[in-house]
């Protein structure tokens, strides 16, 4: 258990700037990532927290103390590696021995610290066997075990879960949860996997190119991103490119498909456009639109009706996004479905649960809603 | 897990056959010195006439026995020296791979296929030189060694290589020292290297006759040497209960270390 | 990407010294014979008076350059036939492994650890059974074969094995047939292996002195039997001229080898 | 495009059955999956399609004609193996061209369709790049073309994705389907990925132990499993051991709890007991609860008030599932989130939308409603 605090982390390899002036803080007991695409440095600021790669400038400090100069031995920090690097010459017992037998602990204290590391990853009975006998999922418990059975001050996780099936994965995921919950120790874990970054961790840090583009917890990130970029990595999402219009009654996005929507105030926060009217890109997630079928237009044949009162020679904005058009497919995709949506020229994916998708067919007209606030404005 | 396996073709009934063959080519001679070895005559006449005659004579009274023992201290000290020496340097060139790291390689490689007799004239040469005589028992040592060290580093740099260095970081990330984690952790898991090198180096002791015949003084005799001397005055059937000693310990090293799974060392095999 | 690598500790300065002292260890008594033969003196007197008289000499009139012609040939004849006869075992022995694959193969490691001397021994004696005659040019072939023939099916089996059979499914797939598939995917795809036993059968051509002793009639002379020859009747210097020349060949050979990748097969270098 | 029926395929090797008496058909242009856990013998039928493996018994037909003593290369199948399996001293041009120059197709027609086999995987430009050149992904793409170039009667797919990464993964799925589709080759994918069989195959097959456990379109698994094994397998359930007793009024499932509900009718058809009442597992999924927030109960620390109307001696079942209790836990997973929910000592998990978990919060009382359509029963 202790706070992490990074402060202005630099490194280059070379020519190359890997990681350029990245600063965080790991309260005590919490889960942290850092989430980024491979490439944007995430597993050398992991590597020079654990002291395996020295920064160029900046400082680590645990605690408060400075252990930028450190050793990697003499920081107290257990690492998990994605191949899980379990020692393939020794038992379970004995690599998960290791870390106590060069602190020289005692015969008995260190069976019982085993034993209990043991039975905190659910590996009870596993002692003698070698790291070949095991699975994937049962070797990177041993990791586990062993870095923690030394009672780090930070436990550091290096992609620990992408070695591993996609079904164990998942189910490693939980475990990962519940151990790190139990031991109760601070946690970094790095990660490309956006859904894994989610499940884990009290608080994220999104990288690219070397860079912390974003930070906060899961949600923030996930339902308020900062650019269409992190919006993109976050999960999927519909984009449209508008001008954004200052008017009298809040920001306007008004489309090339003679659209306008009402965008709420706190979209401006993050549109940082200049003057009047600027380019933007619009965007909101798949699950944030309120999907309804529409009862037939009566004039059956006549072509999507797009937008709620598209009539007149001035589209006139509607509060939020409003988007009438056709069911084009339904995509089965187990516990949701995946709608997707022709209004005119523009598409648009829902997300419903599949009970609720089960009700919809193949050309039925719908009609969409986004509120105001759910809808992200990026400056283009 | 083909299932086709089972119905070969004419071409892989061939190259089974060949096989087969080679081992022959290879065997027979091993095996006509074993049949000597136990026949009575001199002259490896037959009909054969059973005796361990020459295993009694190989024990008692011939010069043999004493090469052996020297070719085996040799053989010994060379093994360890080529063990020990390899490995720091392979260590080194494993762990800080640099610009040098790779004329180094080809060098070592080159060493490889200078033929042993230019290189004893050489080492002649340069012992002369050094130490006033170019024949001495310390060069012995010094030659077959520098037939070895080549082998020996090369092998335990491709070992040392594909070991996983986050082996090493996560020992250290336990609390281990540099020193601690390469003793625990490194030593043990490139241990058939080590033993490979050591095989390959005692090998190289008993084959390279050349550089024996070149450094040893006058006297001293090495296995090589007494075989060599004793077959161009007189060959005697003695020579032949020695070899078949010596291809029977042979098979028995290699069973060991084929168990020790050192064998892949030697010859190359990817071991992951 | 160790950033600490920068910072050497004692320790792995002392490796790197190491590294450096063996090399002048292995280099420096090729470079004496060097620069010995660039010295007029033929008792390699100082001060050194530079001069291409014993390349001259070596080219007009000694007995080295028909040695050396006749060494490459059999050096050539033996890799030929090593590539070929090893390459029709390994196939044999990696597509289809069996019971019989590993006795085989520990077989074939062992006939390495049998000194060559009693190798040569038993040849001798099984050619004189067959032909008549222990010593004949065709034994002098089939000696050096039998020698590099273990290390050929060796190196080849762990290329083989090492190559993923799934490549040549994909060609089947996609139409090949088996031998379209051995020829198109895998045959180029184990070329550095091939390459390297090439060049191990050389080197044990350059270097068995004793089995070509044992083995060669009279008067037929091979690069080492004629310089131990020479050697025994008075050291030339010619010998130097024409071991500098072939030092120089190696280094080129082995740079060569090097580019096209074969060396990590020659010291077992994993390839993944 | 061709029909391929397998019929009574089995397999051992040495004492172990790995594929015991598996048929099937895949229509024409149909994109079908074996899904299964590792050792489920599903890579074993995909070897036995393209001929790498002989079956001890059984026959592999394709458009009728008996294939299976054909030799590979005869069977005119396209493989994708896990690792690519790309010639790797050939450029991408030449691995694509590999089957063509087998087959002597002449020059022009050659480049013709290797350029049109590149633009399918879009991979214009890659030509002379090899294959250590390529990502992951790209050379997936490679070995789709090289396959499909040569217009086979069958894609045979062996793991296609699970080398890559998360990201790349979920990407080169959308890819495969659309190169299928767009090719209109028929195709058997491997995986052991419920996700990507559903997101892919129009039908599916689920192997355990070498046997086929269930078939059926996707949605027909998903919803309809057969087992408890398949419903688990396929994805998240909650489950509660029961005694299912037959009434005048339908299957009653009985709890330990003192809780009764009545099931629908078709969920008889599952649960194989016999005689009057039988040991059983009720199932359902968590996207089927209806969630809904209850009124706060008059009596508030009179602990969860478990059932609809629990009173009385014996319970009086409810229609479906009705449970009233409340959120344990909200746990935030992008799109949806998963609301964890205590009904006395029963717990359900829940899948609702994030937006309308935004609205739960912790130690809120909730009821669930599960209709008696969405249960499945099972028999212990």
């Amino acid at each position: 258990m202790a706070e992490l605090r990074v402060e202005g982390l630099t490194k280059a390899f070379g020519e190359t700037a890997v990681v350029r002036d990245v600063s965080f803080t790991v309260s005590s007991g919490q889960f942290f990532a850092l989430l980024g695409p491979s490439g944007s440095g995430k597993t050398t600021i992991l590597r020079m927290i654990s002291g395996f790669v020295a920064p160029d400038s900046g400082r680590v400090l645990v605690d408060g103390e400075d252990v930028t100069a450190l050793a990697p031995e003499r920081r107290q920090m257990g690492v998990v590696f994605q191949n899980y690097a379990l020692f393939p010459h020794m038992t379970v017992w004995h690599n998960i021995a290791f870390g106590l037998d060069v602190r020289r602990v005692g015969a008995a204290d260190k069976a019982r610290r085993i034993r209990d590391a043991l039975r905190l990853v659910h590996l009870e009975g596993f002692e003698r066997r070698r790291p070949a006998e095991l699975s994937g999922g049962q070797q990177q418990r041993v990791a586990l075990a062993r870095a923690l059975v030394v009672e780090p001050r930070l436990l550091l996780l290096d992609e620990p879960l992408s070695a591993l099936d996609a079904r164990i994965r998942v189910e490693m995921r939980a475990e990962l949860r519940r151990i790190q919950r139990e031991s109760g120790v601070t946690a970094v874990i790095v990660t490309h996997d956006q859904e894994e970054a989610m499940e884990l961790a009290d608080a994220l840090l999104v990288l690219d190119g070397g860079r912390v583009v974003q930070s906060g917890t899961p949600r923030e990130v996930y339902t308020r991103p900062e650019s269409d970029r992190v919006a993109a990595f976050m999960g999927r999402t519909n984009e449209f490119d508008a001008v954004v219009r200052s008017t009298p009654e809040g920001l306007v996005a008004e489309l090339a498909e003679g659209v306008a929507w009402r965008l709420g105030a706190n979209a401006g926060a993050r549109a940082a456009g200049t003057g009047q009217a600027w380019p933007a890109r619009v965007a909101f997630r798949p699950e944030r639109v309120r999907l309804v079928r529409a009862t037939p237009s009566p004039a059956g044949g006549r072509g999507p009706n797009v937008g709620a009162d598209p009539g007149g020679p001035e589209a006139r904005p509607t509060d939020g996004i409003i988007l009438e058009g056709s069911v084009v497919a339904v995509r089965f995709d187990g516990p949701v479905s995946r709608v997707e949506v022709a209004a005119g020229t523009l598409r648009a994916e829902c997300l419903v649960l599949s009970r609720e998708a089960e009700e919809l067919s193949v050309g039925e007209r719908v009609r969409l809603w986004v509120p105001a606030a759910d809808i992200q404005v990026f400056a283009r | 897990m083909n299932g086709r396996a089972r119905r070969r073709t004419w071409g892989e009934r061939a190259a089974l056959a060949w096989t087969v063959l080679m081992y022959a080519f290879f065997f027979v001679p091993l095996a006509t010195v074993a049949l000597m070895s136990f026949n009575r005559s001199s002259f490896g006449t037959f009909p054969i006439v059973w005796s361990l005659h020459w295993y009694h004579a190989l024990l008692h009274g011939s010069g043999l026995l004493p090469a052996v023992g020297l070719s085996l201290e040799i053989g010994v000290v060379v093994a360890v020296a080529s063990v020990v020496l390899g490995a720091m340097a392979a260590y080194a060139m494993a762990r800080h791979p640099g610009a040098w790291t790779r004329p180094f390689t080809v060098a070592f490689a080159a060493t490889i296929t200078v033929p042993w007799i230019i290189l004893s004239i050489g080492m002649n040469i340069v012992l002369a030189t050094l130490t006033g005589q170019g024949n001495s028992v310390l060069g012995l040592y010094v030659g077959d060694l520098a037939l070895s060290l080549p082998y020996a580093v090369l092998v335990l740099l491709a070992r040392l290589s594909q070991l996983d260095a986050e082996l090493e970081q996560a020992a250290r990330s336990l609390g281990a020292s540099a020193l601690t984690a390469f003793w625990r952790v490194t030593l043990p898991l490139a241990a058939p290297g080590f033993l490979a090198v050591a095989l390959m180096a005692f090998i190289v002791c008993f084959n390279n006759f050349i550089v024996q015949y070149f450094l040893a003084p006058f006297g001293v005799q090495t296995l090589p040497l007494v075989v060599y001397n004793s077959i161009r005055v007189g060959y005697s059937p003695d020579i032949d209960a020695l070899s078949t000693l010596l291809v029977a310990g042979a098979v028995v090293m290699v069973l060991v270390v084929q168990r020790l799974g050192a064998v892949r060392d030697v010859v190359g095999r990817r071991s992951g």
